[in-house]
């Protein structure tokens, strides 16, 4: 026995509830000051509404092509409980690959042409793209995971790691140094005005078809065979196997999936922005895994909600609070670490977290 | 006598189920108890709400006659209440002896700058834990199995060593949760004496759940039952055993009607 | 041959040209200049040789009627008791190979390999005979590359004077690499005799077996290198060209890191005792002994040796996985440049001047900064610590990448007090008995050797202090801890005060290495201090061998050494050590020394649950349940509703 | 066990030495550390020999890895065609040029370890580089101490040259004076009063922002934003949304070409910045800015720092460097002619210095060369006619200011025009 209990027990229940209650108050105070800087931002700078409008579609824009990345992540997640560190790298193949098809479309006037001739042209631009993510997403799991899927679970983190620089550096070698500059076909260029709003025709174009791919996702996972095993095999491995689901196939399917998204994102990333480079998928992918985290990493609508969260954080947040853009990422960061403090499991991960996290 | 530990209307709930429904219990000091019901009883609950892994919404647990509710469970067993869990949860990677000197911890003193200089005091606190843990393995029947890692240990075996690690915090009450769940009969019997064994010559009151009747029947003092979540019957083995509804909360009330009828022809 | 064989060659052949063609892509054969041909056909006869070793074992392994789970898709490099199933599969091998059989399936992966090759060069080449510029497109595939791919000048392509011949030689070429191969495989003589060799030796260094006279031949090699060095610094003495420097590091590199086998070689007792001794005597010379530029280096590796403990203590024995560990690395070495350079900051400056203090001398010194860096850093990981003590696994190691990179954000925008991109210049160097260690050694210890000598001192002291925590209670609890954190708290373990101390302890010696590293660096910046600082970290005791200090040396030596010397690969050198990554990891992915509790466990946590039971596996759901919140680092906690 | 032996009686000579340390009076006197260093350097300054039928070598820092790979290798690049014309015109009394590239990787702490390998190497006798200013303050305390001068192409840090280190030296234009050449073009050439000013949060493109917004405050224009962003970055739609909401007349950007060309591309897409003036600096004076920005680079300014330079000079460099690397100088980035200036200018020094010895070595003594580079004078090289002042800035020419018009950098100010 302690020597003296009463004590240790009047410090532990008093220490608890007093932890519980300082957590409670700091939310709230931070949620507060949060406000008040907000408004008196808000008031002090008078920016017009439109302003705000803008703002929060550059957000979703954002938040749309890191939904596409995060899905990867929390795609392979929830069913190998791995992080895909190298998952950045399988959507700048994407828009790497995405930028020759387009330098073949150009050359064969296939951009000049009438506009469903361009339409046709785009998508198989964008096909090819993520055609070459899914060849390097799935040799990425069968030369570098999948030999380590009984390993400590640091092992294939590391591995990733790896296969994150190596694919980075052999782009660079392979393409060179130089970022490759995407030539938008008339057709996408430009944008729509409306009043003092100017929304990209391409930023619109993101975020539509990353919300058409997303339900198709959601679809595949709830309503099809494919879906069930994959369900399966993320709640356990073995028994599925047991069941007759052949593991590996759902594996790589599952990477196919993970990374035809990313391809996409990869690809409409380049027409938005126009550069890719050896590294320009390092950055989102870091921040489309701290989408799926934020959302609760495993969790399809979670990494969804996350990634347009995120991204319209980036956009408000330093006009919101009348900070300089540079703490955009500190703001985001920020943001997670006060999400996970009170709510661990990230926003919608309770599910899974009872079992996995 | 007076109670070791009193449970208080303690209710616990997990969304819209109730898991524990205001049980009232008292355990004597140097006593067996046993706790039985149906799968999904709530005796797990129960015992997981005495060790602070969960807080019941509502009741009271009475430790010695001070409150456990709230308290962290690293807190409760430094009170004196230690547990075993139903699925083996023993620090796999470490050997017997390890995972015993880790059930010390909170009985020892040493600071961690002593543990850097390997103070005399130190090492002489270590040499005596160590010591204690190898006798703990001894009374459990462990001994010659101190440096095997416990995941190589036999299923039995690892039943053992959660005992004698949850023994090295020196508790005055245990809970242990189906002690004898997957064990040989051979197995079984050792287990039944180690419960009479840490009654009689630890001094420790044993608060149990089992579902192997016989070692309920034959060990226990006093059992309770537990059926979704409430309390129906407590008392003597032989009170439990003839008590209706309990034979109709583990057969169904059809079985329970026909065992009556049978009883009634005989 | 069976068609099935025969399309396993050509897939052989397919796999082996992918290899080449990536080389060929990323400009190998320019590099290699005039021989690249016949070093391509090398590499692929060496692939060749492998696949036919590994496709061999696939008939002995169905004979013995294990079918291959797809689980345990490993590819047969154990070492260890495994090892000794290996000489059975290469008998094997002889049987079912005796024949033609490898001979032909080489020259099929050969011809398969060759033409692919052939076909490529040739396009190639036409184009650029054409004045097709392929390196728009393809950065490295100028000229000299595809000229010295298919073995002429580069005034031959540019004038579309290559002969067809050439064509029909790069398919001969790797044809023949193939039928090498194949006689090789199936001559066993040779083979089996390279590759028993080779299983010796892994058997060897992992300790099982040595002869006394192999064993002191093998504990005498890091003395013997060390030696070797030294006599290579002398004065007047000459070798390897303009490589002896980089020749000196790898040999410095390789010297300390056999030391380290040399230790486990040795038995305990006195002979241990005296090795270690000896070792340490040697290792401390060192800084006496190397040249600037190893010193510099050694001294940069030990200073992630002092990482690389301090977040084993997080990661290795708590279980708590870390990415932001470079913030007190940088905490640490932005303390010290605070303290210890004339510095220009408006902020500090202001406050030094209003105390009556010239902003222009160093504040403190090295010797009275460090208690300072140590705090500060170990304020700085209780600081991260408690918003993070309810987070587990994944959702802990994203913070914590947030925080260090917050941190590093805050040293990039806070210009006031930071200097912001431009760093901290200037920053003091230790001194030695008040003077420098240049004049105090009479020129024997140059500034650098001193750098290293001091990462060498902190290094020890760190280990000695990690290690003796691990082997106390405190470590006990945080292994239980890593185990499983609910059990852990219920048998007593008070989990707040067990992190935070981890955390604490974990910054407090990278706290330490930051304020070196400032030291070596002499000026400071926010890129020096970035993410990929903590993946370095983690991977260097990954590689190493988590929880195990050796294995952290190890790891510090490859990953932080290596680069140093691959230098002469310059635009190569990322690449070769991301590859080497990767494959380090499925060859050995508990690290090449991992320690003894490392070693014990069953890559599967949730295997190894089950292992010692196995009449009772299926049974009992929670043993399943245990295994996998094992397997998931956590355990099952419902929360609270 | 044995690691624990091992671990103890390390510990045992760490105690030692730490004791010892500990007993040392505290380092706070360290500025007499200045002057063991150059006493040091008196030590250690002995000559170069090379032994005849060896190469003088030339070490060479260049970013070919980290944030920045594209100058880096267009510098490097520059600095070899600089070895290979010096060779091809029979090198120093026979003497071949040879260029020791290292990858400096735009970094400090990689700066540090190719400074130490130079330093290490005796061979060395001058070095060219580094590219960023971060991976040269990593080279210049160690090229100080070992006496070996370097010449940087690039690093426009102004805290690069001092009054402490005489090994340091640049033909780069300190930053000072485009910063502040490029906020007199603004205010008073344009007639703009109110500024938003972005970086890149790179020491070299945040110290341009900072002196550019200082002189334009000087000069009485306003400052209406003041934003960083990070290399790499591709989305700056947000950062431009809060800067046009301040509507100033024009934009300035310290940083490289492709996140220059970004912005002014996605300022067309920001309703305000639609006509706003866009502004940058030399590191985005590059073809990839022009492709980046696409059709909105039309109309935009960039400034260079550009010398006296001959056509027919550059012209040639130009078509060698094409010839041997496949692509125009331009593509890769800026600072190739300072690169193939800075090597040049150190086989100027060197040749200066270097004498054959009976036994046919070539000998170069290091104090020596130090100091004939900073009486370099009126040394032709592609960026003008150079001339070292006694702070070691050999920069030349002067800051020119180009707008883009039909997809082409055309000057509109500066030097060299009336």
């Amino acid at each position: 026995m302690t020597s003296s209990p009463v004590k240790a027990q009047a410090a532990g229940t008093d220490g608890r509830a007093a932890l519980k209650q300082f957590t409670r108050a700091l939310g709230v105070a931070i949620v507060l000051l949060v406000i008040w800087r907000v408004t008196t931002v808000g008031l002090a700078e008078g920016y017009p509404v439109s302003f705000w409008i803008s703002q929060a579609l550059n957000g979703l824009v954002l938040g749309g092509v890191y939904a596409l990345v995060a899905l990867g992540y929390t795609l392979v997640y929830g069913i190998l409980f791995m992080i895909n560190f190298a998952h950045g790298e399988v959507m700048m193949i994407g828009g790497i690959t995405g930028f020759f098809a387009l330098q073949f479309a150009q050359a064969r006037g296939w951009m000049e042409g009438p506009w469903p001739v361009v339409v046709v042209a785009l998508l198989l631009i964008m096909f090819v793209g993520m055609a070459a993510s899914v060849v390097i997403g799935v040799t990425l799991e069968r030369l570098a995971y999948r030999p380590l899927r009984q390993a400590p679970r640091l092992v294939p983190l590391i591995s990733a790691i790896g296969a994150s620089l190596f694919l980075q550096y052999s782009v660079l070698l392979i393409f060179g140094v130089s970022p490759h500059s995407y030539r938008k076909p008339a057709l996408i260029s430009g944008g729509l005005r409306l009043g003092d709003v100017f929304i990209p025709y391409t930023g619109a174009i993101i975020f539509v078809t990353s919300i058409l791919l997303m339900l198709a996702l959601f679809f595949i996972i709830q309503r099809t065979k494919l879906g069930r095993a994959m369900r399966a095999v993320a709640e356990d491995r073995s028994t599925a196997s047991l069941m007759g689901v052949d593991v590996n196939a759902v594996i790589v399917v599952t990477f196919m999936l993970g990374s035809a998204l990313a391809g996409a994102a990869g690809v409409m990333l380049g027409f938005h922005n126009t550069v890719v480079k050896f590294n320009s998928g390092f950055i989102p992918g870091l921040k489309a895994f701290t989408a799926a985290v934020l959302g609760g990493i495993g969790n399809i609508p979670g990494a969804m909600f996350g990634a347009l969260i995120l991204g319209l954080i980036e956009a408000i947040g330093p006009s919101a609070l009348g900070i300089p853009t540079e703490y955009k990422d500190v703001i985001a960061f920020t943001l997670l670490v006060l999400i996970l403090i009170f709510r661990p499991t990230g926003l919608f991960g309770e599910v899974l977290s009872e079992k996995k996290a | 006598m007076t109670a070791l530990l009193s449970i208080q209307q303690v209710t616990k709930v997990f969304g819209g189920l109730t898991a524990v429904d205001s049980v009232d219990l008292d355990i004597a000091e140097r006593s067996i108890t046993s706790l039985i019901g149906p799968n999904g009883a709530g005796k797990t609950t129960l015992f997981n709400c005495m060790t602070g892994l969960h807080r019941p919404e509502g009741g009271e647990i009475l430790f010695s006659g001070r409150s456990l509710i709230g308290l962290r469970p690293d807190e409760i067993i430094d009170r004196g209440v230690a547990r075993t869990y139903q699925n083996i949860r023993l620090f796999g990677r470490m050997t017997a002896l390890e995972n015993v000197l880790v059930g010390q911890h909170l009985r020892l003193q040493a600071s961690h700058w002593s543990a850097v200089l390997r103070t005399s005091r130190q090492q002489a606190e270590e040499r005596a834990a160590r010591e204690f843990g190898r006798e703990l393995l001894d009374f459990v029947g462990l001994s010659g199995r101190e440096e095997v890692v416990s995941t190589n240990l036999p299923y039995g075996d690892q039943r053992l060593l959660e005992v004698a690690r949850a023994l090295g915090s020196r508790p005055s009450l245990l809970l242990l949760d189906e002690p004898a769940a997957g064990m040989n009969p051979s197995e079984t019997d050792s287990m039944m004496d180690l419960v009479h064994r840490l009654r009689d010559e630890k001094g420790i009151t044993v608060f149990l759940i089992e579902h192997d009747m016989k070692v309920v029947m034959s060990i226990s003092e006093s059992v309770a039952v537990l059926d979704y979540g409430e309390k129906i019957a407590e008392g003597t083995p032989e009170e439990v055993r003839s008590n209706a509804r309990v034979i109709e909360a583990y057969l169904g009330p059809e079985v329970a009607v026909q065992e009556a009828a049978v009883k009634a022809v005989h | 041959m069976p068609l099935e064989t025969a399309t396993g060659a050509v897939r052989t052949g397919l796999i082996a040209f992918a290899f080449l063609s990536y080389l060929i892509l990323i400009g190998i054969p320019g590099r290699i200049g005039g021989p690249a041909l016949p070093v391509l056909a090398l590499i692929a006869a060496l692939f060749f040789w492998l696949k036919l070793r590994r496709e061999s074992n696939e008939p002995s392994r169905e004979a013995t009627g294990q079918r291959q789970d797809s689980f345990d898709d490993k590819p047969g490099w154990e070492i260890g008791p495994r090892a000794a199933s290996k000489g059975s599969r290469l008998r094997d091998l002889l049987h079912t190979h005796s024949g033609t059989a490898p001979i032909l399936y080489g020259l099929l992966a050969g011809l398969t390999t060759g033409l692919l090759i052939a076909i490529v060069s040739g396009i190639f080449a036409a184009a650029m005979g054409n004045g097709i510029a392929i390196q728009p497109v393809l950065d490295k595939i100028v000229p000299l590359n595809v000229a010295a791919l298919i073995g002429v000048s580069p005034g031959q392509i540019a004038q579309s004077d290559v002969s067809f011949i050439r064509f029909i030689f790069q398919v001969l070429l790797f044809a023949g690499a193939g039928v090498l191969a194949g006689l090789t495989a199936a001559g066993g003589g040779y083979g089996l005799k390279q590759a028993a060799f080779l299983d010796r030796l892994t058997t060897h260094l992992s300790g099982a077996t040595l002869t006394s006279a192999g064993r002191f031949a093998g504990m005498a090699l890091p003395f013997v290198l060390l030696a070797y060095i030294a006599w290579l610094g002398l004065p007047g003495v000459t070798a390897f060209g303009t490589n002896e420097g980089t020749v000196r590091l790898l040999l410095t590199l390789i010297a300390t890191g056999s030391g380290l086998f040399t230790l486990r070689l040795s038995r305990p007792g006195r002979e241990q005792m005296a090795v270690a001794v000896l070792l340490g005597l040697g290792v401390f010379s060192m800084p006496f002994i190397l040249d600037q530029f190893q010193n510099s280096v050694m001294g940069l590796v030990f200073i992630f040796v002092m990482m690389g403990l301090g977040l084993n203590i997080v990661v290795g024995y708590a279980g708590l996985l870390d990415l932001g560990y470079v913030a007190f690395f940088a905490i640490g070495a932005y303390t010290y440049a605070f303290l210890s350079a004339p510095f220009s900051s408006p902020y500090i400056s202001g406050l030094l001047i209003l105390l009556g203090i010239s902003p222009e001398s160093p504040l403190l010194g090295y010797w009275m900064a460090l208690p300072v860096a140590m705090l500060t850093a170990a304020v700085g990981g209780i600081l991260l610590g408690i918003p993070v003590l309810r987070l587990r696994g994944d959702y802990l190691a994203i913070v914590t990448l947030g925080f260090g990179e917050i941190i590093r954000l805050f040293m990039l925008n806070l210009g006031e007090l930071t200097n912001g991109p431009r760093g901290i210049l200037e920053i003091s160097q230790p001194a030695l008995f008040g003077h420098t260690p240049v004049d105090v050694t009479f020129g024997l210890l140059s500034s650098q050797g001193w750098i290293f000598l001091l990462a060498l001192v902190s290094s020890a002291l760190v280990a000695f202090v990690a290690t003796r925590l691990n082997e106390s209670r405190l470590g006990r609890a945080w292994f239980a801890m890593q185990e499983d954190e609910d059990v852990a708290e219920a048998t007593g373990v008070h989990l707040v005060r067990t992190k935070l101390l981890a955390f604490a302890i974990g910054a407090t010696f990278a706290g330490m290495a930051g304020q070196l590293y400032a030291a070596r660096q002499i000026n400071i910046f926010p890129e020096n201090f970035s993410l990929f600082v903590s993946i370095d970290a983690l991977a260097l005791i990954i590689v190493g061998g988590i929880g195990s200090p050796a294995g952290i040396v190890l790891g510090a030596l490859a990953l932080k050494g290596l680069p140093e010397v691959l230098r002469g690969v310059d635009e190569y050198r990322i690449v070769t050590f991301a590859a080497l990554l990767v494959i380090m990891m499925i060859v050995r992915p508990d690290g090449i020394l991992p320690s003894a509790r490392r070693r014990i466990q069953s890559p599967d946590p949730e295997e190894a649950g089950a292992a010692g039971e196995p009449e009772l596996r299926e049974e009992d759901p929670g043993l399943r349940e245990n295994g996998e919140a094992l397997a998931k680092g956590a355990g099952v906690r419902e929360e609270d509703p | 066990m044995a690691k624990r032996l091992a671990i103890v009686s390390l510990f045992l000579v760490a105690a030692l030495m730490l004791a010892a340390c500990a007993a040392a009076p505290p380092a706070a006197e360290a500025p007499a550390e200045e002057a063991p260093m150059e006493e040091a350097a008196a030590d250690m300054s002995g000559k170069v020999v090379i032994a005849s039928g060896s190469m003088i070598r030339i070490g060479g820092s260049f970013a070919l890895t980290g944030p920045i790979p594209d100058p880096g290798l267009n510098i490097r690049h520059g600095a070899e065609l600089a070895v290979d014309d010096l060779n091809a015109m029979g090198g120093l009394e026979g003497f071949m040029f040879e260029l020791v590239a290292e990858d400096g990787a735009c970094d400090g702490t990689q700066g540090t370890n190719v400074g130490n390998k130079f330093a290490a190497d005796e061979t060395i006798v001058a070095v060219t580089g580094g590219t960023c200013s971060g991976e040269t303050f990593g080279l210049v305390p160690i090229l100080q101490e070992a006496r070996i001068p370097f010449v940087s192409p690039s690093a426009t840090n102004p805290d690069i040259t001092s009054a402490d280190c005489d090994v340091c030296n640049r033909v780069a234009l300190s930053d000072a004076l485009q910063g502040a050449t490029d906020a007199a073009f603004v205010v008073s050439d344009l007639g703009i009063t109110t500024v938003a000013v972005v970086h890149d949060n790179s020491d070299y493109g945040k110290g341009l922002a900072e002196i550019f917004q200082n002189n334009v405050m000087e000069m009485g224009g306003e400052v209406t934003g003041f934003e960083g962003v990070q290399v790499g970055d591709t989305d700056f739609r947000a950062l431009l949304a809060k800067v046009g909401a301040d509507g100033p007349q024009a934009i300035f950007f310290g940083g490289y070409s492709t996140e220059a060309g970004l912005i002014a591309q996605q300022m067309t897409e920001t309703p305000g910045l639609e006509e706003t003036a866009f502004m940058s600096v030399d590191g985005a004076y590059t073809k990839q800015y022009l492709e980046a920005a696409g059709d909105a680079s039309e109309g935009t300014y960039i400034s260079f720092v550009a010398g006296a330079d001959s056509e027919e000079m550059n012209a040639e460099f130009d078509a060698k460097y094409m010839e041997k690397y496949g692509v125009s100088p331009d593509d890769l980035g800026p600072f190739h002619s300072q690169s193939y200036d800075s090597v040049k200018l150190l086989a100027a020094a060197i040749a200066a210095v270097a004498s054959v010895d009976d036994s046919g070595n070539l000998v170069i003594d290091r104090e020596e060369l130090i100091s004939a580079i900073r009486s370099v004078d009126a040394f032709e090289g592609l960026t003008g006619t150079i001339k070292c002042d006694s702070m070691g800035e050999c920069g030349a020419g002067g800051v020119q200011i180009f707008q883009v018009m039909d997809g082409d950098f055309s000057q509109v100010s500066g030097f060299g025009m009336e």
